[in-house]
């Protein structure tokens, strides 16, 4: 227990090691969660728009 | 002699039209027609260097304009859909300002003048004339100096029977003279024997 | 090899291959490098335990200097050569490196509080950085304020490559303010030499920073190819329509 | 080069125009300057201290106030497109619109800069430098934020958006510019401040025409 306490305080600088940790990693797995979730978003809208385009050369003689 | 081979432009991933293949030759002029959004403005822009086409290419006496655009530029007149005028400048002073540019006599400015009417209006600011008055303005720029080319892009827009009667005159002349004439127009400006290219929308 | 990689078709499927394996990798050597440098790199006998903040402070700031540089390569290729990928990656780039500017100010304030005793100090490093977390701003800004991405790629290209030339005179003109105006009693960030048991835990974290940019980047050009296709598609149905 | 006067004159007859910008900038520029006593209170030693910070940074906003229109007003009425493919190569174009701009804003912001400089109890060699600096820097500010203002011409909010892009591009002169005042006041050496300035303004020459006309090619895409 002891082990782990001194560990968690880092000599006493605790309060300015963990949260440059944190933060790092916040920052980072942020940008990589907003950029996968552009990444699926895309992807969605690119297989609907794929589904509705056979429907719509379906219809000839419109564009003329 | 201007000619464009299989031009094709893609604007905003889409493209506005594709395989264009049109030749001008001295004397002649061209209309071009079709729906609002088939690239008459663009085709226009792209004649005149504004534009680079995306597939394609545009040659003068066979050299493609791409290669010396500042030659070209030199030997066309474009009209696009602003007058480019000053409004704080006086009629005389926003052509000279374009004479000066070009690099040709200021003189030919009051002649410019009186060709489209606007002799007696020449110390007036450009602010105070009416619509029709300032697009003759600017259409007093292709009076200036002869240049092979003119691009025009709707230049009938607010103007009465009268001036367009003009203009139909002033092209004419150009083309006597051996000009060649490129014209995005809907209706009213009548050019005898004027070839007509139908720009269709790209599916 | 790069007029290969050009067709996007293929990049796609490409990074569809090495993601996986650069996913894995780039948990793998951050844990190694985390773990090392918290648990077992030794405190530095000045700085005490502070010297950690180093593994995660000096690896952001390498990136982030990296960052530009790799939009500024992408962009002149773009410019230059017309390859299709390169202004998508430069426009991948700029948010990731823009974070890591962000990190790198905010964990050297925090390594700078205990240090120096304040939160932010003018030193010519921090200033350096500040500017270029502003050059990324404004170039992140350029991209979405022009909706045509023909017109933005190539606009924001030109201001990349300015703010490139611009760089080294930042920098330079930092370091000459910092020390017309600067108490030498600042203390240096680096000692002359590294402890090779400060130095291994340190490298091994820069490459985990390096394939995590690797990764992300990867996603954010994927993302942004599909997203275009998809303005393609949209534009050409309004066009029908109309 | 008749191309180049000719814009040149132009553009110099439209900023000193009824309308004009010039008297706007130099109004913002004074008042600026004036409002910062007022905010810092009056002890004229602490004054004299920042004075120099406070004309420069008064100097860059009001360069930066008039970059929006630098390239704005020609599209709007379709004067670019043809300044563009009047036969005149677009480098010159943007280096005859830079230099009226600096003509028509940056010289006049030298020319009222003693007066601000006395009013922030500057000393004679302090305002002396302050003019040196600001005729060296301020040629920079146009051609860096020609490209700025090429960059967003016809673009929502360019103003704002500008600033953003130029401000952090203009850190060098600021430096330098102010660096030197500093120096003078101190009695030191301001040579080498000036060369660097001198320096910066021959790298932002190329730099500035060429991103410039290179923007500007794009805006009437």
């Amino acid at each position: 227990m002891d082990a782990v306490a001194t560990f968690l305080a880092m000599g006493g600088y605790a309060g300015f090691v963990w949260p440059s940790f944190a933060l790092t990693f916040a920052v980072m797995i942020g940008l990589a969660v907003a950029s996968r979730r552009a990444l699926r978003k895309a992807q969605r809208q690119l297989e609907l728009l794929e589904q509705s385009r056979p429907a719509r050369r379906a219809r000839p003689g419109k564009a003329a | 002699m201007l000619a464009t081979t299989g031009l094709g432009i893609i604007r905003g991933e889409r493209a506005v039209f594709t395989d264009i293949d049109l030749a001008v030759e001295p004397g002649e002029a061209v209309v071009l027609r079709g729906p609002n959004g088939a690239g008459k403005s663009t085709l226009l822009r792209i004649l005149a260097g504004l534009l680079s086409p995306t597939v394609g290419r545009v040659t003068w006496d066979g050299a493609a304009i791409a290669d010396d655009r500042e030659a070209h530029g030199r030997r066309l007149r474009y009209a696009g859909h602003g007058d480019a005028l000053k409004l704080a400048l006086t009629a005389f002073d926003n052509l000279a300002f374009w004479a000066r540019f070009e690099g040709t006599p200021v003189e030919a400015v009051d002649d410019a003048l009186d060709r489209l009417g606007l002799g007696a209006l020449g110390m007036l600011p450009a602010g105070v004339m009416s619509a029709g008055q300032k697009r003759r303005l600017g259409l007093a720029r292709l009076a200036l100096a002869p240049r092979p080319l003119w691009l025009l892009d709707e230049p009938t827009v607010s103007l009465d029977a009268a001036s367009v009667d003009l203009l139909a005159g002033m092209i004419w002349d150009h083309r006597a003279a051996g000009g060649m004439v490129v014209v995005a127009t809907h209706d009213g400006l009548s050019l005898p024997n004027a070839r007509t290219f139908v720009l269709e929308k790209a599916a | 090899m790069l007029t290969r990689l050009a067709n996007p078709t293929r990049f796609l499927r490409l990074a569809d291959r090495l993601l996986p394996w650069l996913g894995g990798l780039t948990v793998l050597a951050f844990i190694a490098g985390t773990v090392w440098g918290l648990g077992y790199a030794p405190a530095d006998y000045q700085q005490g335990d502070t010297v950690r903040i180093m593994f995660v402070h000096v690896p952001a700031a390498w990136l982030a200097m990296f960052g530009y540089s790799f939009m500024a390569i992408a962009s002149f290729v773009g410019l230059v050569w017309k390859h299709p990928l390169a202004d998508v990656a430069a426009k991948a780039a700029a948010p990731l490196g823009a974070g890591f500017c962000l990190v790198a100010l905010v964990t050297g304030s925090l390594w700078g509080q205990p240090m120096w005793g304040t939160w932010w100090v003018w030193d010519a490093r921090l200033t350096s950085m500040l500017v270029l977390f502003f050059l990324y701003v404004g170039y992140i800004a350029l991209w979405s304020a022009i909706d045509e991405p023909e017109r933005a790629s190539k606009a924001a290209a030109i201001l990349a490559l300015v703010g490139a030339v611009n760089v080294p005179i930042v920098k330079f003109s930092v370091d000459w303010w910092s020390t017309l105006h600067q108490p030498s009693s600042v203390m240096r960030l680096d000692g002359p030499t590294i402890d090779p048991s400060i130095l291994w835990p340190l490298l091994v974290n820069a490459i985990a920073f390096q394939l995590y940019f690797v990764t992300v980047l990867l996603w954010r050009m994927k993302a942004e190819l599909i997203g275009r296709r998809v303005r393609a598609l949209t534009l050409g149905l309004a066009a029908r329509e109309a | 080069m008749s191309a180049f006067l000719a814009l040149l004159r132009r553009d110099l007859r439209l900023a000193f125009a009824q309308g004009g910008s010039v008297g706007l900038v130099i109004g913002f520029f004074v008042i600026a300057a004036t409002l910062f006593p007022l905010a810092s209170g009056p002890e004229r030693a602490e004054l004299a201290r920042v004075a120099p910070a406070v004309i420069w940074i008064g100097a860059l906003l009001a360069t930066l106030l008039s970059l929006d229109r630098l390239f704005q007003a020609d599209l709007e009425d379709g004067s670019l497109d043809l300044l563009l493919v009047g036969g005149t190569p677009s480098s010159v174009v943007v280096l005859a619109k830079c230099l009226a701009h600096w003509l028509s804003t940056g010289l006049p912001l030298v020319l009222v800069s003693p007066l601000l400089g006395l009013l922030l109890g500057l000393d004679p060699v302090g305002i002396v430098m302050l003019v040196k600096t600001l005729l060296l820097g301020t040629p920079t500010l146009s051609l860096i934020g020609a490209v700025g203002a090429g960059l967003t011409v016809g673009v929502r909010r360019a103003g704002i958006l500008i600033a953003v892009l130029i401000l952090p591009l203009y850190v060098p002169v600021l430096i330098f510019g102010a660096g030197a005042v500093d120096l003078a006041a101190l009695g030191l050496d301001t040579g080498p401040s000036l060369a660097l300035l001198g320096a910066v303004l021959l790298v932002s020459l190329p730099v500035g025409t060429l991103g410039a006309a290179a923007a500007l090619r794009l805006a009437v895409l």
